[in-house]
């Protein structure tokens, strides 16, 4: 174990080499910058791989292009990278190749406000690429967090060959804490499917008969014939997979599988964080740096007798619906401060559309952090 | 050339469904080209330039995007990522970085490799990764419908230029040059002998290599400009072009060509290995670097 | 001088007629069959080994062969 | 215990880097909780910035500095944009020359007016006058001592190392009274 006062992007970084990252291809963007300005020292001191691409989306395509050789790759963005990049998100998701991605979350629309930060690419991350794409994402609180976190968000995208978002924000990309770093040989990595019969029966990375299934994939350059598709409709059970337009049973049965792949391993897939839940007539649901002020609210709510509780969403897709039923079985009132207008807030309306549950929310888009003091206020202005 | 290595070389003559054998992994009908398509002309030379250098087709790793051409990797025993339009180029050199014993290609159509993927074409050619862009200019946008690329001659018509194009093309090796390629050659399939060598040429060497491939598409641009039949865009090819030789100044290997189908026309074509240079590549670079920064640190 | 005699065989299912190896064979060894119009050997005998055909077939229909014997001129 | 200390001033005083400096020296050199955070308009170098710490001896729920208790002002922007905020009971240390206006500030604020960039010019840079106030702020609070604070300046800024020495030990040597006709 080695203390030291870790910078929140370096956190990412340390998290991503631990897990066995040895490839990273960025292009600058604050509040990201500090993952590329790091990773271009830190990977050749392991032995890896740092390109500065000419811009998000070459970074991705170098990313999926270092990770079909079996290296696992990494690329960090922000606000306009991340939208630039929804189209290869989702070829990285269809072609289950795994990836890891990390947006520092800046605020604003457009160019926005750089240095700035902001929680609104919450549906970015599911809805933002063409064609019901189904990554991953996971959201951070704090620095050490940042760190494991993206050890997890590496071994996800490994175990369910798809692409997995860290969801930060430029709050916590930004900030130093102090953090004791384990011994990297102690952390636990996982490895993606890998074909075990001979190269001559192996026929294609998609060779699934279940919707649950992840199929094995051979690393170029091992004697297998390995072919990525990104068309969307691979075949089941092999073929050459050259027949674009190809047959809509495929296609169904190759966009359910996307998504099932990932639901059937709800256990290992979905983390969430509770406290004060079980007898709780307010329930508080936050996310990523906001949760923390969601504590905080929820301790002085208890402090004057309000039954709060406090639900942290850190998987956020796939959004965490059972433990949000669950938390909010006996509440009257659900709050839920977020740096955006209410997305995550829209969920949960949804996911409680049965219950007698008000939902409202706190919502900041000035990139200023929410005070326990503004939900509290919120509380008492609704609760009946 | 030792007299060992000469026997031992890959007998260029060898039949078609030999090379098949090794190389090529058939689909169950035709290949999804429409008759008479350039591509499956570029395929066959493709697939004996890997023979020519006697490559093990499982250290061959692709890249390319979407177009007619995209299936042409599934055709192969090589490794493939059918990637999104335009980028395979940076997919590419990531695959590359990442291992360098690949072999590394691109397939890429003109509009995939000049149009939506220039911007990671002349930054790979920079950077002179050893990777080799294999680019089918078909003079537009062949798997949509015949819409004009940034290589469609200046005059010609296509879908989206009913009246004759009206913006100047790109030279795309003029542009890998002015870029950084190490390695920049034209051929056409109409050559198939030639353009066999000058792929193999490509592929072995070291740095960015770019290969242009004029490849015919006669029924979406050549049936609009007066050449319906392959055989008619053969014969164009071979009229119009020349190979490169000392008698041929520089500036009379590039050019932006201009072809009204009943008017002006000045469009010529300089077959041959126009630009070859040697500088450092990326990959080797960044092995010194990691050595020297690993020296540091001991 | 000797001559050497060359077998080409044409699949007809593989065979889209799109006429480049018979208008391409200066020999005229290749020829099509209405209606289909596909691709037929006429005269294999003046075949000269140039294998155009064989390499700019665009469908991979066509194979040239050398024979193994040769034949006297 | 836990306290919110805030470096406040000018971008291009060296905010950020002196409060990570202090991070450094409180949860590294010393064993507390510690979590830094800034707040700059982009990497230029002039407009309002700060570099915040937020200390405890126990987890850190919530990281940000809302109300500082205790504020070093390198400028009087630092003072413009923070002064209404001060909470009853708050340390200011101000630098004697580059903040002219107290008036924001409330009567129950105890402030320490410091030559912390007359001293940087002395030890020989206007530029190390972050340095100098670390100095002083350990002496004041006693969180640190010199030796401490010295260790986590050579490992966090060590470019010209003998003159962040000079500027630690002056700002360590620096007397710090509370200014007259204000709450000590």
């Amino acid at each position: 174990m080695t203390r030291q006062l870790l910078f929140g992007n370096h956190a990412f970084c340390e998290g991503a080499i631990a897990a066995g990252v040895r490839f990273y291809a960025g292009y600058p963007i604050t509040p990201a910058t500090e993952i590329a300005e790091f990773m271009s020292r830190r990977m050749f001191e392991v032995d890896g791989t740092y390109i500065q691409m000419e811009d998000e989306l070459a970074s991705l395509n170098a990313v999926m292009g270092a990770s079909v050789t079996g290296v696992k790759s990494v690329t960090a963005s922000a606000g306009p990278g991340m939208a630039l990049i929804q189209n290869e998100l989702g070829q990285a998701v269809v072609a289950e190749i795994p990836a890891v991605v990390i947006n520092v979350g800046r605020a604003g629309p457009g160019i926005g406000n750089a240095t700035r930060s902001g929680q609104m690419e919450v549906m970015q991350a599911r809805y933002g690429p063409n064609g019901e794409c189904p990554a991953v994402a996971i959201s951070p609180a704090t620095v050490e967090e940042a760190f494991w976190l993206t050890i997890k968000a590496v071994n996800l995208s490994e175990t369910l060959r798809t692409v997995v978002i860290v969801l930060a924000e430029g709050l916590l990309g930004l900030q130093r804490a102090v953090v004791d770093l384990p011994d990297y040989s102690t952390i636990e990595q996982t490895e993606r499917p890998r074909p075990t019969m001979p190269p001559s029966e192996y026929s294609g990375a998609y060779i699934a008969n279940e919707l649950t299934d992840v199929p094995p994939v051979a690393d170029f350059g091992t004697g297998y014939k390995t072919i990525l598709n990104t068309v969307g409709i691979q075949p089941r059970g092999g073929g050459d997979g050259s027949t674009q337009g190809g047959r809509l049973e495929n296609q169904d049965f190759t966009i359910r599988r996307l998504h099932e792949k990932i639901l059937s391993r709800k256990d290992e897939v979905i983390m969430t964080e509770r406290h004060q839940t079980e007898d709780a007539e307010v329930v508080y649901i936050a996310f990523g740096t906001q949760a923390q002020s969601a504590y905080l609210a929820m301790q002085q709510a208890r402090a004057k007798s309000v039954k709060a509780g406090m639900l942290r969403l850190i998987t956020i897709w796939p959004f965490p619906e059972d433990a949000v039923r669950e938390c909010c079985a006996k509440a009257r009132l659900v709050v839920v401060p977020e740096m955006n207008l209410g997305q995550v807030r829209m969920l949960v309306v949804n996911a409680l559309a049965d219950t007698e549950a008000k939902v409202v929310g706190v919502n900041h888009v000035d990139s200023t952090y929410i005070l326990p003091e503004e939900i509290l206020a919120k509380t008492e202005e609704f609760l009946p | 050339m030792s007299a060992d290595a000469k026997k031992n070389r890959p007998d260029p003559m060898t039949p078609l469904d030999d090379l098949i054998g090794q190389y090529a992994d058939m689909p169950p009908g035709n290949f999804r080209y429409c008759p008479g398509c350039g591509l499956g002309m570029a395929q066959s030379a493709l697939m004996r330039a890997f023979h020519r250098l006697d490559l093990d087709i499982s250290q061959v790793a692709s890249a390319g995007g979407s177009g007619c051409y995209a299936v042409m990797a599934h055709y192969f025993k090589s490794n493939h990522v059918h990637g999104s339009h335009g980028r395979a180029c940076a997919v590419a050199t990531g695959m590359k970085l990442a291992n360098p014993e690949l072999t590394v290609l691109t397939l890429q159509g003109d509009g995939d490799c000049l149009a939506i993927g220039g911007n990671h074409f002349i930054h790979a050619a920079r950077r002179n990764i050893d990777i080799t862009v294999i680019c089918f200019n078909n003079f537009g946008f062949g798997d949509t419908g015949g819409q004009l690329a940034p290589t469609t001659p200046k005059g010609s018509v296509t879908e989206t230029s009913p009246f004759g194009m009206p913006e100047e093309a790109f030279d795309p090796c003029k542009l890998a040059i002015g870029a950084g390629a190490s390695f920049v050659a034209r051929s056409t399939v109409a050559h198939p002998v030639h353009l066999t060598k000058t792929l193999a040429e490509a592929i072995a060497w070291k740095g960015f290599a770019f290969v242009e491939v004029l490849q015919h598409c006669h029924v979406l641009w050549g049936r609009r400009n007066g050449m319906p039949e392959a055989m008619d865009m053969l014969n164009f090819y071979r009229e119009k072009s020349a190979f490169n030789t000392a008698a041929i100044s520089e500036e009379e290997c590039f050019g932006s060509p201009i072809y009204e189908p009943d008017g002006e026309q000045d469009i010529n074509f300089v077959l041959g290995v126009l630009h070859k240079e040697q500088r450092p590549e990326l990959g080797e670079e960044l092995a010194k670097l990691r050595q020297r920064v690993k020296g540091d640190a001991s | 001088m000797a001559k050497r005699a060359y077998e080409i065989s044409i699949d007809e299912t593989l065979c889209r007629s799109c006429a480049v190896c018979w208008e391409i064979c200066a020999p005229d060894v290749l020829g099509f069959q209405p209606p289909l119009n596909k691709a037929i050997v006429l005269t294999q005998t003046d075949c000269t080994g140039c294998r155009l055909c064989e390499w700019l077939c665009p469908d991979w229909a066509i194979v040239v062969r050398p024979l193994a014997s040769e034949v006297a001129a | 215990m836990k306290s919110e200390i805030r470096i406040a001033g000018i971008g291009g005083q060296g905010l950020v880097s002196a409060s990570v400096v202090l991070a450094e020296a409180l949860g590294v050199v010393r064993d507390f909780q510690v979590v830094q955070t800034q707040f700059y308009a982009s990497n230029i170098t002039g407009g309002a910035s700060c570099g915040d710490v937020v200390v405890a001896d126990e987890n850190i729920t919530f990281p940000w500095v809302l109300e500082p208790d205790l504020l070093i002002a390198l400028a009087q922007d630092a003072v413009d944009g923070h002064g209404a905020k001060m909470r009853p009971g708050t340390t200011v240390i101000a630098d004697d020359i580059m903040v002219t206006n107290l008036s924001l500030f409330g009567e129950d604020v105890t402030v320490h007016w410091a030559p912390l960039t007359r001293t940087a010019d002395e030890v020989g840079s206007r530029r190390c006058a972050n340095i100098v106030a670390l100095g002083a702020l350990s002496q004041l609070t006693g969180l640190l001592d010199l030796a401490q604070v010295s260790k986590a300046v050579a490992s966090r800024a060590p470019g010209k190392p003998e003159t962040n020495r000079r500027a630690v030990e002056a700002g360590y040597a620096l007397q710090l009274t509370p200014a007259e006709g204000r709450a000590a």
